[in-house]
């Protein structure tokens, strides 16, 4: 299989997006890319569980032409368990991202142009192997996202277009900085190289890996709301465009959890290990006070852009603690948490668009009016408070028996830390769906309200599949991803 | 203290009181004129040293053309018994601090280095400049005397384009 | 003329140069820092003509870049004026604190 | 003898029913969802007798004792090599049981709504969640996994959530779930937290092999875990009293009870089944699951029951002064688990070391707490959809609406009546067997909580005829003439076949089937013994007869009386209010608003700052172009002369 045909048919689309002419030809092009991709997804699922039976390379379908030879940049391609599980997580996203975004008159053509190059840079980021091509793709996904929220945005867009621009950019210049310092530290073979194999191979030296840690940490935490430096989240989702904001929190926070695993853990082992505490500090700070802020929000979308805060915190936790099990709740967390918080604010955004409002005091009694949307909306809540049988509850186990694993009073109390989430998540979740979709209805005029029409129903339905798959039977997911964080602990070793 | 000294130190004392004088002077016109005597007590000095030939030229070109230029330029632009206003004293003070740092340190560099003592004779009649300002072989100031000649074209050629654009309602 | 040290002549050159770098500072009136340009040309011509006369006599560099300068100082001099007077046509003074359009 | 055939359908028909009336419910089985749903279950009610009397009668035991079958096991989640979540269906003599309990219960609850919630507009939903339950509860019952147990226990949660909060119009409703879901997720987080304490140092989460490495003395994993101590408590205490904490919650016992009395306002059939029969008895069902692992740790076992007997008697007390029946019976509810609960704290294991006098085992408390909580489902069901029958008539909550309906409503009358005898523990009657065998392990182990026990048996006594009198007798009958009778024959015949159950299941000889250790538990009936419980309950009885028979104003009197006692009673003690201050109060504003604003102002105000300052700065190093000559100068000469400086005297190359 080759893996370029990811990466060329999100450009090839959007490029015949731009010339069709018409919001009709436009949308249906748009969905057929994104139908597309995921059917590629899946092949390309399928294609690697036939592989990894046969052989168990690190990375499979590997490809590696070199791009530009004077900086030894090189176009190296591959994909591991975790990456195959990112892509498939990015393509259910970017389709329910187009289905709800259907009815988009504003600038059609320019909104379906950047939604799938913003899906192009998402599967590059997932399929390099080259930390400088990584890099490339990171700064691909940045600029669109800028775009589609200062234009289509709500609320005071531009200024959080603005700050989600530059702090993106600011971390991505951390990033940078951690490549450039693994790049001219690695001799391999006598020359320095930006391949992610072989720099995993011969790591640098302890100190140099302590320096470049925190760059390249932050710089992909950023991307993960780490604590300090996740104020454009709120702002960011909640004056984005519907499909916009799902894909920002379903994708683009991936990005950097993805990115601190790959790059920052695997390639600097000693300097992860000996920063894991303070990245469990802050890991369990914004899990716990990500909650707390969310208890207190009145619009929907804040509370959703608050909750991926404290669920990307679980992200970190699970990195932080580096041992086997709560890698693999990291990724599930990922992955769950993706699907989990796209249908959040599709479902936010359905209602947004009948209601017009998304303060909650403004909203009640929905259910009645808008059965499936409410259902939906319930589900969505349920699941991200960890409902057993949704993808919410395995993740989130995952990570915290991972942490328990890990012995020692400071880690157990962490992760009692992490727990006390799960009642927090409860309230702020009951208190949204009590207030919006149960209780009488506040204003008559939502009496009048239609209920999902096809396009949203495909766009629930298809993370709804996402969702239970994955809560329902975890196992298939777990094996895929498992051959992925054994290459990893190798390295980390020590941590059991 | 041969003649000769003093001739020099007087020459070199008037210089710089001219100097001085035409820098400080509030009154426009007569800075004109400090700045004319030190020009001319310039020439003096390459007199002193017998290099006749850049005195003379100092003579004709700076005291004849430059300060007279200038002098037209003050009756252009304003009335010459008007008292020019005072820089302001931070940029003053600034100045002057600057300057006096700025020559106590040349001073001290010239000080420190030994400047060799070679009393060989200096032939510089007119007609050695005259043969080395048009010779082409080694040595000969042929091409820089063309590009001057071109640049004081340009000049020229500038000078009349800037001050005679005058717009018609503007006469 | 013959035991004077070089160097008193370069102390010489050196403070009209310097005056002159006093008169570019603090002069307000356009023509007078032409004037203070005009000391600080000389004090140059002056060092080239005594480093060509004491250090390298029998070269005459020191005595051709004097001449190419003082030609150059009367070009300089006449666009200087002539751009003095176009900008006091437009801002009816040559006042160098007025003239401050190309700022931020 | 291989039950996985057919023993997995049990928990999978009302989960079809869920799916099925879940997602097509609204549009096509409308009407006829109920009956779907009735006949599902009752299949699944078959399927488990079925499997009941295979296990106690056919092949269950081998030897003297009842194995534990693991019927069926596959992997679901793996954490690491030995620690995984994997789904199994575990057989022994309480999940047996329990199985039953719960299908029979339910089967009746199905068949009392048909009539109740006829004309309901969300009736197909309402059987959906009806059967997410039940599914959820009969997986509780038979997981064989620590996890499994745990993602049941939330679905039981979700689900009570859904069912509570059905008349969502009523905000009263909606606060009365939101508040069930948040109080037992607390508990739930006590005991996600026990199960990771377990764990990790039990090293595995199959129920056979924890219990097997944390009580088998020399195990490696049971000195880890008896070693590690936290606070000067030993792990293993933290992670059975955090697991008993999960227990405690979902039980509603003393600390985390306030939401069992909110949640009345669900449906009543909802609470027959959910507040009365199951989901409340889940705690005790976890307890006796792991009660081997309990029952080395006598800590854990005390704090069983301490609150085991402060919920009963706290509760007995309350119950006396409420008005609203459903409050009443909900309270009864919560004072019966807590004589479970602390029968399971008394109880020893096993039945060979007899310390008694004759040869009743120490394992009599585990016995007799399953005993009652068999016997309790049946009369306390019934007395929920007694008062569902009488709220159906009268359309309101509170007593003094009601009396005098005897003649009105036979059949509930004589059912409501059998099940007050019950629970009153009068002799022929199914309570007074079960409630005798606690009070005999509670006479073993100490005689404080011996006495509060037969205390509180007394009260329960006179609440309930407080309640029964009030009810049916009292003042004549002032329901307005149209009313439409006692309800369909589909209410009236779960209340008869729930009164046979209350009369017949006194007399199983509970001990030869279920026991601590699954070896038959000889117990022997003492009538001396016996004399002491059954005075005070007919004491209490005489006592609600003389207050409560005819409309009279003793009972005001005697409230008065009491004064302040009375009054903190009725108000429940004030716990609600003290919760409300703490989550309102501390969480909310002390806890949830700074941290709003931290990150509003302080974290946001700092990236705000940051690009503030960027413009400050640049403002300032805007003023350097002033456009002003001489100024320009004065920094180029400053220039040069540093590099001059430089060059010459700094920089040695």
């Amino acid at each position: 299989m080759n893996l370029s045909l990811l990466l060329i048919l999100p450009l090839v689309f959007s490029l015949l997006v731009l010339v069709v002419k018409g919001q009709q030809q436009v949308r249906s092009v748009a969905l057929a890319a994104a139908v597309a991709q995921l059917g590629l997804s899946i092949y390309l699922l399928i294609q690697f569980l036939g592989e990894r039976a046969v052989n168990n390379a690190a990375y499979l379908f590997e490809l590696d032409h070199s791009w530009y030879h004077a900086l030894k940049i090189h176009y190296h391609v591959g994909v591991d368990g975790i990456s195959v599980a990112m892509i498939l997580l990015t393509s259910f996203v970017v389709l329910a991202g187009v289905l709800v975004s259907w009815k988009q008159e504003k600038l059609y053509k320019e909104f379906f142009f950047l939604l799938l190059f913003l899906s192009l840079g998402a599967y590059g980021f997932f399929l390099s192997l080259d930390v400088f091509l990584m890099f490339f793709f990171l700064e691909v996904a940045v600029i669109p996202k800028f775009l589609l929220i200062g234009i289509w945005g709500s609320g005071k867009k531009e200024y959080s277009a603005l700050k989600l621009a530059l702090m993106l950019m600011a971390g991505s210049a951390l990033v940078f900085v951690g490549l450039a310092g693994l790049f001219f530290n690695s001799n391999v073979d006598g020359e320095h190289t930006f391949d992610i194999v072989k720099l995993a191979a011969n790591p640098l030296a302890g100190d140099l890996q302590r320096f470049f840690f925190p760059f390249a940490f932050i710089g992909f935490g950023i991307f993960t709301a780490l604590f300090p430096f996740h104020t454009w989240v709120p702002d960011g989702h909640s004056s984005a465009p519907t499909a916009a904001s799902m894909f920002l929190a379903g994708i683009s926070m991936k990005l950097g959890g993805y990115g601190c695993l790959r790059v920052a853990t695997w390639l600097m082992p000693d300097a992860a290990q000996h920063y894991s505490t303070i990245i469990i500090v802050l890991a369990c700070i914004a899990i716990l006070y990500g909650a707390f802020a969310t208890m207190m929000q009145t619009d929907l979308k804040y509370i959703n852009a608050y909750s991926s805060v404290s669920h990307c915190g679980f992200v970190l936790l699970g990195i932080g603690m580096l041992t086997k099990t709560s890698i693999n709740g990291a990724v599930l967390q990922m992955v769950s948490h993706g699907l989990m918080t796209a249908l959040f604010f599709a479902v936010i955004g359905m209602i947004y668009d009948r209601t017009h409002t998304r303060q909650v005091s403004q909203l009640g009694g929905l259910l009645k009016v808008m059965p499936f949307i409410s259902s939906v909306f319930v589900i969505a809540g349920l699941c991200s408070l960890g409902l057993p049988g949704l993808s919410g509850f395995v993740a989130e186990m995952t990570v915290f028996m991972g942490s328990w694993q890990r012995a020692g009073a400071f880690y157990h109390t962490a992760t009692i830390v992490a727990c006390a989430s799960i009642v927090v998540t409860a309230v702020y979740i009951l208190r949204a769906v009590g207030s919006s979709i149960m209780g009488p209805i506040k204003n008559n005029e939502h009496l009048s309200l239609s209920d999902a029409g096809w396009h949203e129903k495909t766009a629930a339905v298809v993370l709804l599949a996402g969702i239970l798959i994955m809560g329902i039977a975890p196992f298939w997911l777990t094996d895929l991803i498992n051959p992925g964080t054994e290459v990893l602990m190798q390295k980390i070793g020590s941590i059991k | 203290m041969t003649a000769s000294q003093i001739i020099f130190y007087l020459i070199s004392a008037f210089i710089l009181s001219m100097g001085v004088l035409s820098v400080t002077s509030r009154k426009i016109f007569r800075s004109a004129i400090w700045l004319l005597f030190s020009l001319i007590g310039i020439a003096a000095l390459y007199f002193w040293m017998d290099v006749q030939f850049i005195a003379a030229v100092q003579i004709v070109v700076y005291v004849g053309g430059i300060v007279v230029l200038i002098i037209f330029s003050i009756f252009l632009t304003q009335q010459s018994g008007k008292e020019m206003p005072k820089a302001p004293l931070l940029r003053t003070i600034a100045g002057a601090l600057a300057v006096l740092f700025g020559f106590a340190f040349t001073f001290l560099l010239i000080d420190q280095y030994g400047f060799p003592a070679i009393d060989q004779p200096f032939d510089n009649d007119v007609a050695r400049i005259g043969n080395a300002m048009l010779n082409t072989e080694q040595g000969g100031y042929a091409l820089p005397f063309e590009v001057v000649s071109i640049l004081l074209l340009a000049a020229m050629v500038g000078c009349i384009v800037i001050a005679l654009k005058t717009k018609p309602e503007e006469k | 003329m013959s035991d004077i040290p070089i160097s008193h002549i370069l102390f010489v050159s050196t403070a009209l140069f310097f005056i002159g770098m006093y008169g570019l500072f603090t002069r307000r009136n356009m023509i007078t820092m032409l004037m203070a340009i005009e000391l600080i040309l000389n004090s140059v011509n002056i060092n080239f003509v005594v480093f060509n006369k004491y250090l390298y006599p029998d070269k005459l560099d020191g005595i051709f870049f004097t001449i190419f300068i003082v030609t150059i100082a009367a070009a300089e001099a006449a666009v200087a004026i002539a751009i003095i007077i176009n900008l006091y046509r437009s801002h009816k003074s040559i006042d160098v604190e007025d003239a401050t359009d190309m700022k931020y | 003898m291989n039950y996985s055939s057919y023993i997995a359908l049990i928990p999978l028909l009302p989960l079809a029913a869920f799916v099925l009336l879940g997602l097509f419910g609204r549009k096509y089985f409308n009407q006829s969802a109920g009956i779907i749903a009735t006949m599902l279950l009752l299949v699944a009610a078959g399927l488990s007798l079925y499997t009941a009397y295979q296990y106690f009668f056919v092949n269950g035991k081998v030897g003297d004792a009842y194995q534990s079958i693991t019927a069926v096991k596959y992997t679901w989640l793996t954490f690491s090599e030995n620690v995984s979540i994997d789904m199994g269906i575990l057989l022994d003599p309480i999940s047996v049981m329990m199985l039953v309990v719960v299908t029979f219960v339910s089967l009746m609850v199905h068949i009392f709504s048909l009539g109740y919630m006829k004309g309901e507009e969300r009736f197909a939903t309402y059987y959906a969640f009806l059967g997410l339950f039940t599914f959820s509860m009969l997986g509780l019952v038979v997981s064989s996994n620590l996890f499994q147990i745990y993602m049941f226990w939330e679905l039981v949660g979700a689900s009570s959530y859904l069912l509570i909060g059905y008349y969502f119009q009523k905000p009263s409703a909606v606060a009365a779930s939101k508040k069930a879901f948040i109080v037992t997720r607390f508990a739930d987080l006590g005991f996600l937290i026990g199960i990771l304490i377990l764990a990790f140092y039990g090293e595995s989460l199959d129920f056979n092999t924890i219990i097997h490495n944390l009580t088998t003395q020399q195990s490696s994993q049971f000195l880890a875990i008896t070693s590690a101590s936290f606070l000067g408590v030993s792990a293993l205490t933290w992670g059975l009293v955090m697991v008993f904490m999960g227990g405690a919650g979902k039980s509603a016992m003393f600390p985390l009870h306030i939401w069992l009395p909110d949640a009345m306002e669900g449906p009543t059939p909802v609470s027959a089944l959910i507040h009365a029969a199951t989901m409340v008895v889940a705690g005790v069902f976890l307890v006796a699951r792991l009660f081997p692992v309990f029952s080395i740790n006598s800590d854990a076992l005390t704090v069983v029951t301490i609150i085991g007997v402060t919920s009963a008697l706290f509760a007995a007390i309350i119950a006396c002064t409420q008005t609203d029946i459903k409050r009443v019976l909900a309270y009864s509810t919560m004072s019966q688990i807590g004589y479970m609960m602390f029968a399971l704290g008394v109880s020893g294991y096993g039945g060979e070391n007899a310390r008694l006098t004759d040869s009743v085992g120490q394992g009599l408390g585990y016995t007799a707490s399953m005993f009652h909580l068999f016997t309790h489902a049946f009369f306390k069901s019934l007395l929920f959809l007694g008062a569902g029958a009488v709220i159906h008539l009268v359309h309101s909550n509170e007593m003094k609406d009601m009396g005098g309906l005897r003649k009105l409503m036979p059949i509930t009358h004589i059912s409501f009546l059998i099940a007050c005898l019950a629970i009153a523990g009068i002799w022929p009657f199914a309570g007074f067997f079960s409630k005798e065998e606690i009070l005999l392990a509670a006479y073993n182990k100490s005689m404080v909580v011996y006495v509060i026990a037969l205390l509180t048996s007394g009260l329960t006594a006179f609440y309930m005829f407080r309640l029964y009198f009030s009810i049916f007798w009292n003042k004549e009958a002032a329901v307005h003439d149209h009313h439409h009778g006692e309800g369909t024959l589909s209410m009236k015949l779960p209340l008869i076949l729930l009164a046979v159950c209350s009369v017949a299941a006194g007399f199983i000889h509970f001990g030869n089937y279920v026991s601590s250790d699954g070896t038959a538990l000889a117990s022997e009936f003492h009538l001396s013994f016996a004399a002491a419980p059954l005075a005070l309950g007919i004491g209490g009885i005489l006592l609600a007869m003389w207050l409560y028979k005819t409309a009279n104003d003793k009972p005001e009197r005697l409230a008065t009386a009491l004064g302040g006692l009375y009054k903190a009673a009725y108000k429940k003690f004030y716990i609600d209010e003290l919760y409300l201050f703490i989550t309102k109060k501390l969480v909310f504003n002390l806890i949830g608003r700074p941290a709003a604003w931290i990150d509003k102002n302080i974290i946001d105000g700092l990236m705000n700052g940051i690009a503030a300052a960027t413009g400050w700065i640049s403002n300032l190093i805007k003023t350097l172009q002033s456009g002003k000559v001489q100024n320009y100068l004065l920094y180029f000469f400053g220039g040069i002369a540093a590099l001059v400086i430089i060059f010459i005297y700094i920089w040695k190359p």
